[in-house]
């Protein structure tokens, strides 16, 4: 195989990167932010709350990621403009992070929900006993011990997302595996691009799951 | 990934004049143009040699000089001299839902005009004439359609040809066997790599993709044209006025005698990324629709 | 006396830890014999020894005739042919009691599935508890589970018995109804070696007693040599606290 | 829906005025123009490949993902280390990446005469159901080889030397006493992995594979009631999905040992 073509060819593979990483980032910071919020309302106490929580953890457990994207790509925009009465251009990037957000957050919800429940109850009386308030006890008490427990876990996840950043293909987003794709086909070398992609996405995933590791056990100690 | 270039302020005041004065008037795409300062034109990304990315991810091409064409025009009526591109990569699937739900304004590539598509959207003056040919190696025996019987063939989804081609193996019953790939190049890969005996589409997209092949001289475009197929620039339906300028940008490169050279550019010169000739002279029907532009659909010519 | 377990100058190590020094010792056709000793001394491990659950490096144990450490030996026959009790019971959960019974006959001995059920419920009448036969190890007591596991074990036929502290994970109540059985059996003639920290059953039953400490054999005699005049010092002690309780 | 228009005529005018979007419930039952079909036989058609991908890879990634799992519990290193690198691998490249190599490269790797076969002799849906079922499952072993070893390790030792000790091989071992109850504790995240191959069958679509997201593109497409096609796509994916859970519950249910893991 010839990969002589590769190498002129890395400053656009590291711009397809760049997007692929800027997704990552605000994705995980989206999607853990709004799973923290579903997770609070499964563990609410209003039934109401709790179990439109749950419908949206089920709902986004239940449909493939690829569907979520398509939905979020080619109708939201639609939906919106019956909204607005304007045409809405939402924009690739833009649908494709708010489809990773919310459906990540249906899984990252899980996740929040077991690290609050692994607090012992306790913790949480003792911190209504000193006069805080459910936000207080939350913010203060609850939700740092339990990001301390889970942060393993939800780097694991955020490493999985990653890889199902690549999903963006099929709407033809340029990310790192779109445009080692697309540069194959131009140049005439799809094999060996799609090999070189495969071979980034391993060795980032396979690091990032040893340091992972690392920390889970050094958390552990 | 969007990226976008500011167009060259445009000094020529008159055209204000005769253009739409305030936004207050504006409606649709125009309205939206204005308001948001910038424009989205859609691009494909191996419809070669009219809308593709070169080597450096950058949209080229003949209909994507025509759309940009488009662009500046619409920089001179809405006076905004600073009118920002967006670009945006479509697919032959997702062009349409695209410049229906507004995510893209402008799709200038190889999509045909007809009847059913119009229901959807509206097209401008056509930009281009071809039909529905068969592309596949010189040494596989296949001369025309009805030596597909059976056979592995591969088209785009999204495109004219694949129904086309669905209708006559149902109607026919020709027993193919039809690949949907998901755009031009995956279709040509899957020809290359001999997993389809033929790859049906448009016959100049089958010309351009030779140029990206190894080894373009065993290929051969045989069959007869089983449609005619129009290319149009593809907008939001009922939007008139943007409609009016899209054609008069289309229009005036007619007129100008700009069309002939930037056909020679694309079909009659060596083109990225291989530096390969398409050699592909310009129809009789292109020549027609040159003299005498029109949006009709594809059936009706 | 021919001895049916024979074990000559046996050493064990895990990594640069010595569990087992030079230990030497034989159980006779027909014996019982009673290990005892601190925790950590190594008298599990020993045991586990005899029938190749646990490897060791140096000395060698003869089971009737037939070398454990050997690597041709066909370790799956001679475990099959000695029977073993657990400190867990090591029932298997999944499996009905009858099954539980049966499982080893039919797939290691071969036997029919009628012949093994048959004989596993002839067993399990003899340690009383032929009413459950239908349930599963999950609805049974500490007791009752082990009573079982000394049939399973005893379904195979064994030549000779393996106890790994039998009773030390049972509530007080229930330490009873085991040993009368274990009490039986050696009265049957069965050649048993035990692993346990019940002095009053050894003193009952046992022929002989092997007190163990940090890997070692300390003592290896007669049940009245070592209750009435143990030569060790660790041995008096470890007697001085066992017995208090 | 005949009656739709009548009952929200306004709004709905409305809402095509203002963008041209041509509301149809009816979209499904009419003809598609190939053949004699209806959109809706796209819709079954596409279930159809979607059921057909996910339970042959699940059956095939069960055995392997098995395998892979005992031989990380397994004394012999040599065995572990193998299952180790090929769970690492298989987890550390992303789904779609896996597929185009199996769908585009693979397949250039065989020997003549079975590249041939392959590429020529069957239809590309077969082939492209072949590689579709071979990446997923490859992919999904990898993942049930973990969840297989760490119910295995979640297992007393004194299992394994119970059956030791009565004479049982070591494949006897797994046979009889270690997997059945490995499976029982694992039957909960196995049913997380049951679901995902559901779901994850979707890129498919993406080699052209005429699944259920497949069709459902291809619908949008034709009729461009896009809206109505995505909403029975993911009413189908949802229900297909929460059935499969009840399901999958009812096993467990079945499989539960009395006295042990909550049973009764």
């Amino acid at each position: 195989m010839d990969f002589s073509q590769i190498l002129p060819a890395l400053p656009g593979l590291w711009q397809g990167m760049a997007l692929t990483l800027q997704l990552l980032i605000l994705a995980v910071l989206g999607g853990v932010a709004l799973g923290t919020l579903i997770a609070l309302g499964r563990l609410s106490h209003h039934r109401l709350l709790a179990s439109a929580a749950k419908l949206y953890v089920n709902y986004f457990r239940s449909i493939p990621l690829l569907l979520v994207i398509s939905w979020f790509y080619l109708v939201v925009p639609l939906v919106l403009q019956w909204l607005t009465g304007n045409p809405s251009p939402v924009g690739p990037f833009t649908s494709c992070l708010v489809a990773f957000v919310m459906f990540e957050a249906a899984y990252f919800a899980e996740i929040v929900r077991a690290g609050i429940q692994s607090i012992p109850k306790g913790q949480a009386g003792a911190a209504y006993a000193i006069g805080m308030s459910y936000g207080q006890v939350m913010r203060l008490v609850i939700l740092p011990q339990a990001f301390r427990k889970m942060t393993p876990l939800l780097l694991q996840q955020s490493i999985i997302l990653f890889q199902d950043t690549s999903l963006v293909y099929a709407v033809g987003l340029m990310d790192f595996l779109n445009t080692a794709r697309s540069k194959g086909d131009i140049i005439g070398q799809p094999d060996q691009f799609l090999l070189l992609a495969g071979a980034v996405y391993f060795v980032s995933s396979f690091a990032a799951s040893a340091l992972v590791k690392r920390l889970q056990q050094r958390l552990a100690i | 990934m969007s990226k976008s270039f500011k167009l060259l302020p445009a000094a020529v005041l008159a055209f204000s004049m005769i253009s739409v004065s305030s936004a207050a008037e504006l409606t649709g795409t125009l309205k939206k143009i204005k308001e948001t300062g910038a424009i989205v034109l859609a691009h494909r990304d191996a419809a070669i040699p009219f809308s593709y990315l070169d080597n450096d991810q950058k949209p080229i091409g003949y209909s994507w000089e025509i759309a940009n064409a488009v662009a500046e025009r619409v920089s001179k009526e809405l006076n905004m001299p600073s009118l920002v591109v967006r670009t945006n990569l479509v697919t032959a699937q997702t062009r349409i839902p695209l410049i229906q739900n507004g995510t893209v304004d402008l799709e200038c590539g190889s999509t045909t005009n007809n009847v059913e598509r119009q229901r959807q959207v509206d097209f401008s003056v056509g930009i281009f004439v071809t039909g529905t040919r068969l592309l596949t190696k010189k040494t596989s025996g296949v001369k025309d359609f009805a030596d597909l019987k059976s056979k592995n063939v591969v088209t785009t989804a999204g495109t004219t040809a694949e129904r086309l081609l669905k209708a006559m193996n149902a109607d026919k019953q020709m027993d193919m066997n039809i690949i949907s790939a998901k755009d031009h190049g995956e279709s040509f890969q899957m020809l290359q790599s001999g997993r389809a005996s033929a790859f049906i589409v448009d016959d100049v997209i089958e010309a351009g993709l030779m140029t990206i092949s190894k080894n373009p001289s065993e290929w051969a475009i045989t069959g007869k044209p089983q449609s005619v197929e129009n290319y149009g620039c593809m907008l939001r339906k009922d939007d008139p006025a943007f409609k009016k300028v899209v054609d008069d940008a289309i229009k005036d490169l007619y007129k100008s005698g700009a069309i002939n050279k930037l056909y020679a550019k694309w079909f009659l010169h060596p083109i990225p990324p291989k530096g390969l000739n398409m050699n592909f002279p310009m129809s009789k029907e292109l020549k027609a629709l040159i003299a005498k532009p029109t949006d009709k659909p594809a059936e009706s010519l | 006396m021919s001895a049916m377990i024979r074990i000559n100058n046996v050493s064990k190590w895990y990594g640069e830890f010595q569990v087992l020094t030079e230990c030497t010792t034989q159980v006779a056709k027909g014996e019982v014999v009673v290990v005892c000793g601190p925790s950590g001394s190594g008298k599990s491990t020993l045991i586990k020894c005899v029938n190749a659950l646990e490897a060791f490096q140096k000395g060698e144990i003869i089971v009737d005739g037939t070398s454990v450490g050997d690597a041709k030996t066909d370790l799956p026959k001679l475990r099959s042919r000695v029977g073993m009790v657990f400190q867990h019971f090591e029932l298997f959960p999944h499996l009905s009691i009858t099954d539980n019974l049966a499982i080893a006959q039919v797939k290691v001995l071969g036997r029919s599935q009628d012949e093994a059920t048959e004989k596993g419920l002839k067993l399990l009448n003899r340690v009383g508890l032929k009413a459950h036969a239908h349930k599963y190890p999950g609805q049974l007591s500490g007791g009752q589970q082990q009573r079982v596991a000394i049939a399973r074990a005893l379904s195979m036929d064994p030549i000779a018995m393996l106890f790994d502290e039998p009773t030390s994970a049972l509530d007080p109540e229930m330490i009873n109804e085991v040993l009368d059985v274990m009490t039986e059996l050696a009265q049957e003639g069965m050649t048993m070696m035990c692993v346990t920290h019940e002095m009053g059953f050894a003193r009952r039953v046992a022929n002989r007693v092997i007190f163990m400490d940090r890997g070692q054999i300390i003592e290896d005699c007669g049940k009245e040599e070592f209750f009435g005049s143990p030569r060790s010092e660790r041995a008096v002690q470890f007697l001085s606290k066992i017995l208090q309780h | 829906m005949p009656g739709g228009r009548l009952e929200c005529g306004h709004a709905r005018a409305y809402l095509e005025d203002s963008m041209n979007y041509h509301w149809n419930w009816n979209v499904f039952f009419q003809p598609t123009g190939i053949g004699k079909e209806i959109y809706l036989d796209w819709f079954v058609t596409g279930f159809g490949w979607t059921v057909a991908v996910a339970l042959v890879a699940w059956v095939i990634a069960l055995a392997i993902g098995s395998v892979l799992g005992v031989m990380r519990t397994l004394p012999d290193s040599k065995a572990t280390s193998f299952a180790s690198a090929y769970v690492a691998l298989f987890r550390n490249v992303p789904l779609l990446v896996q597929l185009f190599v199996w769908y585009f490269l693979v397949p250039d790797w065989l020997p003549e005469s079975a590249q041939t076969w392959f590429k020529q002799d069957l239809s590309p849906t077969t082939s492209a159901y072949i590689s579709v079922v071979v990446c997923l499952a490859l992919f999904t072993a990898a993942r049930v080889c973990e969840q297989v070893r760490t119910g295995i390790q979640a297992l007393p030792k004194g299992q394994s030397h119970a059956a030791l000790a009565m004479g049982f091989s070591r494949v006897q071992i797994y046979r009889h006493v270690l997997l059945p109850q490995a499976f029982r504790i694992i039957i909960p995240p196995l049913t997380t992995e049951f679901l995902a191959i559901f779901k994850n069958s979707s890129v498919a679509s993406l080699i052209g594979l005429m699944e259920l997201l497949a069709q459902t593109k291809q619908t949008a497409e034709f009729t461009a009631n896009i809206f109505e096609a995505f909403t029975l796509a993911t009413v189908i994916y949802f229900v297909l999905n929460m059935s499969l859970m009840k399901l999958m519950g009812r096993v467990e249910d079945r499989l539960r040992v009395p006295g042990l893991m909550g049973g009764k």
